[in-house]
């Protein structure tokens, strides 16, 4: 077996869960093989297939940073199938990994610029691993600001870090829910309006936004309509996808396979590409 | 899922013939199978703690049991098993008692059998979701359906334990069977007299809502909260204005009206109160006799009606009425004996039933109690009774015991010598079936101290012959054929289920066997309950049965009713149908399946059709399930990919190497 | 590549039976109605005169094909696991090690899978499934001498005799096939003694594909197709009037050379599993339904303007303007709705001119 | 598992949770000798049984398939077994044609309180599959005399070699 | 067929309210026909019918629910438009239908058992009772009733059973009234065993494409099949004899008492795969049991849907 199979998943260990939400849940992982683990490189915003042997593959965002490297951790909503069966999963268990995969955010680009992260529901996911290797590489960005939404705040994925982020002072944290709750201490509003509201500046930053389609559709106006630019705006797609490495043939638009080119894509890009999302 | 086996000796019920550690370690190595053992008696105190124990050392996430049947200790398991915490749908039995150890003696075969049983279970359950049960409201008030004793013990006690209840009679009075009686067995106290008083706190009870001369027509909804129309028949008369004081009987020309009290015996005026003691004491007018009807004049009862209560044009009106709980007490019907050519068919007045004869010797029938034979009203001295008319025949698809007919043949025997002390009585009977308390003494009165003489065998013929009629028959214990010249003959009918009752029963949505009875959920277990929930039954609806007995069932539907309503919501039961929105079209074949009506047409936010199931009333049959073509709707439970993991695992030879 | 030797017809079965020792040799057979790729057996026939129903894709890219099998097993309780059992995970790759040769099929069906080399073999990713079967496949295609209705080979960059993809070709004249050795494995099989060099129809062989060529008549030319496609992109109702008569089976997908989207599910039954890839069918509703309910391609206008666009468009553009498409006309031919994808395309081209 | 050795042959029992399940665990009660090669699948009623679940075993290996409920009229649910009987009838007459037996799947009504019958039936049931034999496989290649005479057929002409 | 041009004027007369009509076109050689679906009275006139008009277009109209649609339909495709309408799949005051009469309409295969190859077939005459088809200089002169669909071997329905505008003349049909294909009875020539074989040689070759399910216009699942799921996981994808099989199995059983016996199941078949030897072998147990054809009338019960007490021709087997 000379030849590297694509296909392969790696074994690896659950090593600890975390239950985000009512839905979410999150997985750290280590890969089996210790060579491996120790050898294993990616940069933020790529994804990896997990495996439950028996059900099958889900694609999800690696969203430790690659600054911290203990563990590979993924946030799994329960939806399908292989979603419900991971949740069913104890720490202890083995599953496989298949990872990197995709293309990272453009965070070479990035450098000295102004950040603002807009994150709404699970789509906190990918852009964590981002924020957390931007802050472990503070001095290489500007100003780093975080507006981060969600239904209720029980459907706040890693409550247990906001409060070190809403502490920190080399970096800006807003919450928002949609609408008012009991002790709810933060902004209440839908993503796109607290947008507005904070008016954040164009000039020399970039927006990284992820989150459920109708929220990302919103904010990119609410964006444009500050003034960002296509290129300024980064955020990342989300598709069926099965191999993972671009020859399967079900996460195209167009000519772009979002499991190969993507998910992280900038707004120009997604402009150019066949409206199928 | 980390699921834990758990494999029962059940002493050496089980682990005489299967080697219960083998299965154990061959349990060992199935999925997600993280633990097995065999104990000795997995439901004892002992047994469930090791299981609570080893779901908590273990994290197990789902637990199977290798025991008896499920249908004995699954409820014991399932409580186990959310004592420590796990949903208890997150367990499974197999049945390796019942199904394997107590059929098969090789011990190899059975073992192996065992082994297959807990990897269909366990396979099972790895698709097994824990399910909730939805809580929901009670409206607390009861439907009794039908007057009788039966009908009447069950309001009583409801009404006294502080439930409204809604009493449907289908005639103009309550009472039932037992209001026609003259005396009862053993006792021989007075049917009408014990029966009197507790009709009359019927009528009296605040609690208790009396809709006479009415029928139900339909019923929806569920356990808790049914939906009752009732239809009320018209009876020409003005309720809410009749007093009851008979003046219209008085006056009625139309005197030759069948008596439906008196079951024939006698006639009665076409506007009648059935007898004095009804409830409601309210007349009705018959409009088969009514001449007003018949021949379009006379109105004589609305001239004389001090109430001014006659209303011709009076119809049918309907009532609805909600509960939460129904009990049906319908009661049962006597079998027509005109299917008997031998007994003349029906044409020989002298030929007559044990309820028409009890009417004659009643002091409230026709003849006040003096009993007259109905062709010349002569005072019969030969008396002949024929038992089993219509009971354990299976030529005329009656192959049931009546129970009652052997008690009260003894009892209207004696009646007969205290009424007419130089009449004898014969009895034709097959068996003489007196179980109960004082029964066999009060026959063994009737025969030592009545003497009543009673003939084993049946009565091939009975013929007229100048004024007596001939019985003849065997005698199987002198081995010779008899006859009897008799100046009357009773016979002993049977109970066959009321008419309607099979309709009544689809209304009601409860299983009623081939004969019309209705069936009881369970023949030893569950006597009053039936298999649909929040209906009860009680009396000779569910089968023959006698007064005391059915008094008894009257309580106990009644406790049952008490004992559902004590708690303030229900949980239904989560083993439903549900319906995958996203898989549904909208076809709706599942509604045209389902026997309960529980599923319903609606439109999602996109206007597309899609199937409901009403939580509450699906029993959880699964028929929908089969009827989906895309397998949209799955029964809880047994969805298909549970089944379906069951037949893979004994079927997996579908695993093909590619 | 070298010269040309003559292949009686009647020597065909011996020269096959020759191969079996060393490949499983898979031969267009007679099966009902149809006609299809199946191994060859020792005194069977073969069908040579009728198109096969099927491609011969199905000898580099299986209908199905276990790609790893797993069994899952429980150790002994672990220490540091606080002396719980531990479910464990034991994968094995199953990776083909056959060598076979194709037998009879035309130039278009070889073709095929030049077009999966280009996403199956690249820089980035190689597929060591499908590369070690295209690499221990051998290919003897038979020239085509006579084209079919659907038949559009000549528009996609290929031709009745075209080589591309074959190991041998064969052109048929009286008697039998003049073969030409395509690859230096070609060569090698056609060292065989069944292989005549001494006979030589080089003339009536090249009437035959001449003969060919003109019957398929004039080219389409695909060429703007790429961007008028493209254009087309946003305009449903063009898309729904093409694919208006598609019943969005996966007739089309399922026959075609090309066609290399699949599907990976896993299967188990008891501890073991495996993990399969089976063909899959870009025109049906499940192809990119995601776990959400939400689905990019939800009506069959979609799911067919992706196809085409793939064939004509977005394939080409990734790939030096290679159509992904060899002009076999299977889907065209077995189409329960005689869908046309050359008519489809030539809408998309003279789309505008339309509306001007 | 696979089927004990020659001496069981694998077959699968679809029963209702009210009558035929509790009718198997009454003939249990009372030790009613059975032959060991029935597994018996619970089901809540005999309506939930599609007609699927049978041809799926068959199609696993099963050498027969019984499926029991309550009488008609005794349905737990009223009237789910009467659309089993539908259901079940119509496979029954719909085998033969793919050349299982009809015989290796039969259906019947038992009742809880029939311990005896269905002693019976399972005893003439196995008996019955037993005189059959194992069922045909599916996932066993054709044999070769099979691949010759579809051969033969194509070489008799084109035609889907139905009609013989 | 006959009447096409009163077909047409009738399609002009109701076209402006209708958002389409589905009918027949010449497809892309002589052999073949297509489906049109006619939205501009410019569209009318490619319309053709005959003998090469096999499709049965009521295949499209669940999937057309919400438009407003006129199909053209012939006797056999009447009775799938009754089946939806009975099983309330389509609404009635979204359909007109354009009923025909038809004496038969050609099965290519048969065809090409006749001739061979049909590649290069470059037209195809219908004179009375003869097929007259042309490929290149050659002439084949056939009889129709030899290469007709199977269907129409037999058929009693030769006229539309449900329409709004019936075009033509209805016809007589009374010879083979009833009866079953002769090939469900040769197929009982055969034993248990070579039945079970020959599905297994059929089944091999089946491609898991779904154009039977597809072409059928009683599989109106469509993209809730269950053979694609995994919740329920009645099927794996794996294309395999037994795997492809149960998907046949699948298919027979949903369409219980549902099948109008199209053939059209066969007919979309690219692997020839004879499918409708199980379609009548169901078919045959529901009028045995039950005296019921699908799609004949719009206010039957189909007959799973329903049950009686006391069944007729169920007899309880004796223990």
């Amino acid at each position: 077996m000379s030849t590297f199979n694509p296909y392969l998943p790696e074994l690896a260990t659950i090593q600890e869960i975390i239950q985000e939400t009512h839905n979410i849940k999150t997985f750290r992982v280590v890969l089996n093989d210790e060579e491996k683990m120790k050898n294993f490189s990616f940069e933020p915003g790529q994804v990896g297939q997990l495996s439950v042997f028996g059900v099958g593959e889900s694609t999800f965002v690696i969203n430790s940073p690659p600054t911290r490297m203990d563990y590979l951790q993924f946030s799994v909503m329960k939806t399908g199938e292989v979603t419900e069966r991971l949740h069913a999963l104890n720490e202890g268990d083995q599953i496989g990994v298949r990872a990197p995969l995709g293309k990272c955010f453009p965070y070479e680009e990035m450098k000295g610029k102004d950040i603002i992260f807009i994150g709404g529901g699970i789509g906190m996911a990918p852009l964590r691993t981002l924020l957390l290797y931007m802050l472990d590489n503070r001095s290489d960005y500007g100003d780093i600001s975080l507006l981060y939404g969600a239904r209720t705040p029980n459907d706040m994925a890693y409550s247990y870090e906001l409060e070190e982020w809403l502490s920190r002072d080399d970096m800006k944290t807003t919450l928002t829910i949609d609408a008012e709750y009991p002790d709810w201490q933060h902004k209440v509003g839908l993503i796109p309006n607290v947008l507005l509201e904070m008016n954040p500046s164009p000039k020399n930053c970039i927006a990284v936004t992820c989150g459920p389609p109708i929220m990302i559709k919103f904010t990119i106006q609410a964006l444009t309509k500050l003034g960002f630019e296509d290129s300024q705006i980064v955020t990342t797609l989300e598709k069926r996808m099965k191999c993972g490495v671009g020859i399967c043939g079900r996460c195209n638009i167009g000519t772009s396979y979002v499991c190969k080119d993507g998910p992280a894509y900038t707004y120009e890009q997604l402009k150019q590409l066949p409206n199928e999302l | 899922m980390r699921i834990g086996v758990f494999i029962c000796h059940c002493g050496s019920n089980i682990a005489g013939t299967v080697d219960c550690a083998k299965v154990a370690d061959a349990a060992k190595a199935f999925p997600d199978v993280v633990h097995a053992e065999d104990t000795m008696y997995a439901c004892s105190e002992p047994g469930q703690q090791g299981i609570i124990d080893a779901i908590h050392e273990k994290n197990l996430t789902g637990v199977v049991v290798a025991s008896c049947t499920p249908r004995m200790h699954e409820p014991t398991f399932r409580r186990a098993v959310e004592r420590a915490g796990l949903n208890k749908y997150m367990f499974e039995m197999a049945n390796i008692r019942e199904h394997v150890s107590w059929i098969g003696k090789d011990k190899e075969l059975n073992t192996n059998k065992a082994i297959d049983l807990v990897m269909m279970a366990a396979e099972k359950l790895r698709h097994n979701a824990p399910l909730m049960a939805k809580k929901f409201d009670i409206n607390k008030r009861v439907l009794i359906i039908g007057g009788g004793v039966a009908g009447i013990q069950a309001a009583l006690d409801c009404a006294e334990g502080g439930l409204e209840v809604v009493l449907v009679e289908k005639t103009t009075s309550i009472g039932g069977k037992m209001a026609k009686l003259d005396k009862t067995f053993p006792t021989v106290d007075c049917s009408c007299c014990i029966l009197g008083p507790k009709m009359v706190d019927v009528a009296q009870h605040p609690n208790i809502t009396l809709y006479a001369h009415a029928e139900v027509e339909e019923v929806n909804g569920y356990i808790g909260n049914f939906e009752i129309r009732i239809k009320q028949k018209t009876t020409y008369v003005d309720w809410e204005k009749c007093t009851g004081c008979g003046l219209c009987m008085e006056k009625c020309p139309s005197k030759k009206s069948y008596d439906h009290f008196n079951n024939g015996v006698g006639t009665t005026t076409a506007i009648n109160i059935p007898f004095p003691q009804a409830i409601p004491k309210k007349a009705k007018i018959d409009a088969e006799y009514c001449r007003m009807f018949t021949k379009g004049k006379c109105g004589v009862c609305a001239k004389v009606c001090p109430t001014g209560a006659i209303s011709f044009e009076m119809t049918d009106t309907e009532v609805t009425e909600n509960v939460g709980a129904i009990v049906a007490a319908t009661g049962y019907d006597l079998f027509d004996h005109a299917k008997y050519p031998e007994y003349g068919a029906g044409k020989y007045p002298d030929v007559i039933t044990s309820i028409q004869y009890e009417r004659l010797m009643s002091a409230s029938g026709p003849t006040s109690g003096h009993i007259k034979r109905p062709s010349d009203g002569k005072e019969p001295k030969n008396v002949v009774f024929i038992q089993c008319v219509g009971s354990r025949d299976k030529s005329v698809n009656r192959p049931y015991c009546s129970g009652f007919c052997c008690m009260y043949t003894a009892k209207q025997a004696i009646l007969t010598k205290d009424h007419i002390p130089d009449s004898r009585s014969f009895v034709f009977y097959m068996d003489i079936r007196s179980p109960g308390k004082d029964y066999d003494e009060f026959v063994r009165r009737s025969i030592e101290q009545y003497d009543t003489q009673y003939i084993r065998g049946r009565v091939s013929l009975i013929y007229p012959q100048g004024d007596k009629m001939i019985v003849r028959g065997a005698d199987t214990l002198a081995g010779a054929q008899v006859e009897v010249e008799a100046d009357l003959v009773v016979l002993a009918v049977g109970a066959e289920s009321a008419a309607g009752a099979p309709q009544l029963a689809e209304k009601l949505r409860i299983s009623y066997d081939s004969y019309g009875f209705y069936m009881e959920s369970h023949p030893k277990l569950k006597p009053v309950e039936t298999n649909t929930a929040g209906v009860f039954l009680a009396g000779a609806c569910q089968g023959p049965k006698d007064i005391p007995s059915s008094v008894g069932q009257g309580s106990a539907a009644a406790a049952k009713v008490l004992s559902l309503f004590s708690k303030d919501q229900l949980e239904s039961d989560p083993q439903i149908a549900l319906v995958n929105a996203s898989r549904c079209i909208g076809c709706y074949k599942c509604v045209e399946t389902c026997p309960f009506g529980a599923v319903k047409e609606e439109q999602d936010r996109f206007n597309n059709p899609k199937a409901r199931v009403i939580e509450t009333i699906c029993q959880g049959c699964g028929v929908c399930t089969v009827t989906c073509p895309q397998s949209a709707i799955q029964l809880q439970h047994f969805t298909d990919n549970q089944i379906l993991a069951e037949v893979k695992a004994l079927c997996p030879s579908m695993m093909v190497k590619n | 590549m070298s010269q040309q030797k003559f292949l009686a017809s009647q020597s065909i079965g011996s020269f096959l039976e020759t191969l079996l020792r060393e490949h499983r040799v898979l031969v267009p057979l007679c099966e009902g109605d149809s006609v299809v790729f199946r191994p060859f057996r020792k005194g069977g026939g073969l069908e040579l005169t009728r198109m096969p129903t099927t491609s011969p894709k199905e000898a580099t890219f299986p209908r199905v094909e276990t790609l790893m099998s797993f069994t899952q097993k429980v150790s002994a309780p672990q220490e540091e696991d606080g002396g719980k059992e531990r479910p464990e995970i034991e994968l094995t790759e199953h990776l083909p090690q056959d060598s076979t040769v194709v037998f009879g099929s035309r130039p278009c069906g070889a073709k095929g899978k030049t077009i999966f080399s280009r996403v199956y073999d690249t820089e980035a990713v190689k597929d060591p499934y499908f590369i070690a079967r295209r690499d221990n496949t051998l290919f003897i295609s038979i020239a085509c001498s006579a084209p079919e209705t659907t038949c559009f080979c000549t528009s996609v960059g290929g031709g009745p005799a075209d080589s591309t993809g074959s190991d041998i070709l064969l052109i048929p004249v009286t008697d039998g096939f003049m073969a030409e050795a395509v690859t230096e494995a070609g060569a090698k099989l056609m060292e065989s003694a069944f292989f005549d060099a001494g006979t030589q129809k080089a003339e009536e062989a090249q009437a035959v594909v001449e003969r060919a060529e003109t019957k398929l008549g004039q080219a389409q030319d695909f060429s703007n197709a790429r961007e008028k496609l493209l254009k087309l992109f946003d305009n449903e109702s063009f898309w729904e009037e093409m694919s208006a008569k598609c019943i969005s089976c996966g007739t089309c997908t399922y026959l075609c050379p090309t066609c290399y989207c699949f599907n990976i599910t896993d299967e188990t039954a008891g501890n073991t599993g495996k993990r399969v890839r089976t063909w899959d069918n870009c025109m049906d509703y499940l192809f990119t339904l995601e776990a959400s309910t939400h689905n990019p391609r939800s009506s069959k206008a979609k799911r067919l303007k992706n196809r085409v666009g793939h064939k004509f468009s977005y394939y080409p553009s990734l790939h030096e303007e290679h159509i992904a498409c060899c002009g076999c006309g299977r889907c065209i031919k077995s189409c329960p709705a005689a869908v046309d994808i050359r008519q489809i395309v030539k809408s998309a081209q003279e789309y505008e001119d339309v509306n001007i | 598992m696979p089927v004990y050795d020659g001496k069981e042959l694998r077959i699968v029992g679809f029963l209702c949770n009210w009558c035929s399940y509790g009718g198997a665990d009454t003939a249990g009660v009372a030790r009613f000798h059975q032959a060991t090669d029935l597994r018996i699948i619970r089901v809540p009623c005999s309506g939930r049984i599609d007609p699927l679940f049978i041809l799926k075993a068959f199609q696993g290996g099963a050498a027969g398939v019984l499926v029991s409920g309550c009488h008609p009229r005794d349905c737990h649910y009223a009237e789910g077994n009467y659309y089993a009987r539908r259901r079940l009838e119509l496979l029954k007459r719909f085998l033969p044609v793919t050349g299982i037996d009809p015989e290796r799947f039969e259906y019947t009504w038992v009742s809880a309180s029939e311990g005896p019958r269905w002693q019976h039936v399972v005893q003439t049931f196995t008996d019955r599959i037993h005189k059959l034999g194992p069922a045909p496989l599916l996932s066993e290649p054709l044999t070769d005399a099979e691949m010759v005479e579809f051969q033969r057929q194509v070489e008799a002409g084109r035609g889907c070699g139905c009609h013989i | 067929m006959k009447g096409l041009e009163e077909l047409k004027d009738k399609i002009h007369e109701i076209l402006p309210d209708l958002d389409l009509v589905i009918g027949w076109e010449q497809g892309y050689d002589g052999l073949h026909a297509t489906p049109l679906f006619i939205k501009t009275p410019e569209d009318v006139d490619r319309l053709i019918i005959g003998p090469l008009c096999v499709h049965n277009l009521a295949t499209y109209l669940p999937g057309l629910k919400d438009k407003k649609v006129g199909v053209i339909v012939k006797g056999c495709d009447s009775r799938a438009v009754i089946e939806l309408l009975q099983e309330k799949l389509i609404n009635k005051d979204n359909v007109v239908i354009l009923g025909l009469t038809c004496d038969g309409v050609i099965n290519l295969t048969k065809l090409g058992r006749k001739i061979g190859s049909l590649g290069a077939v470059d037209d195809v005459k219908v004179e009375g009772e003869k097929l007259n088809v042309v490929i290149g200089d050659q002439q084949h002169n056939i009889a129709f009733s030899e290469v007709k669909q199977d269907k129409c071997e037999n058929c009693i329905y030769p006229n539309a059973l449900v329409f709004d505008h019936f075009i033509g003349e209805p016809v007589d049909r009374v010879e083979n009234v009833g009866a079953e294909h002769q090939s469900l009875s040769d197929f009982e020539g055969k034993s248990f065993d070579q039945r079970f074989a020959f599905w297994k040689h059929e089944m091999s070759r089946c491609i898991r494409c779904h154009a039977c399910r597809n072409a059928c216009p009683m599989c109106v699942c469509r993209d809730h099949c269950v053979a694609m799921t995994r919740n329920p996981h009645w099927l794996s994808q794996e294309n395999n004899v037994a795997e492809n099989w149960m998907f046949q199995m699948i298919h027979v059983m949903h369409l219980t008492g549902r099948c109008v016996e199209c053939g059209e199941c066969e007919r979309a078949c690219p692997m020839d795969i004879p499918l409708m030897l199980l379609r009548r072998q169901m078919n045959r147990g529901v009028r045995e049991v039950f005296d019921y054809e699908a799609g004949i009338d719009a206010q039957n019960r189909p007959p799973l849907l329903t049950f009686k007490v006391e069944e007729d021709n169920i007899s309880e087997r004796e223990w």
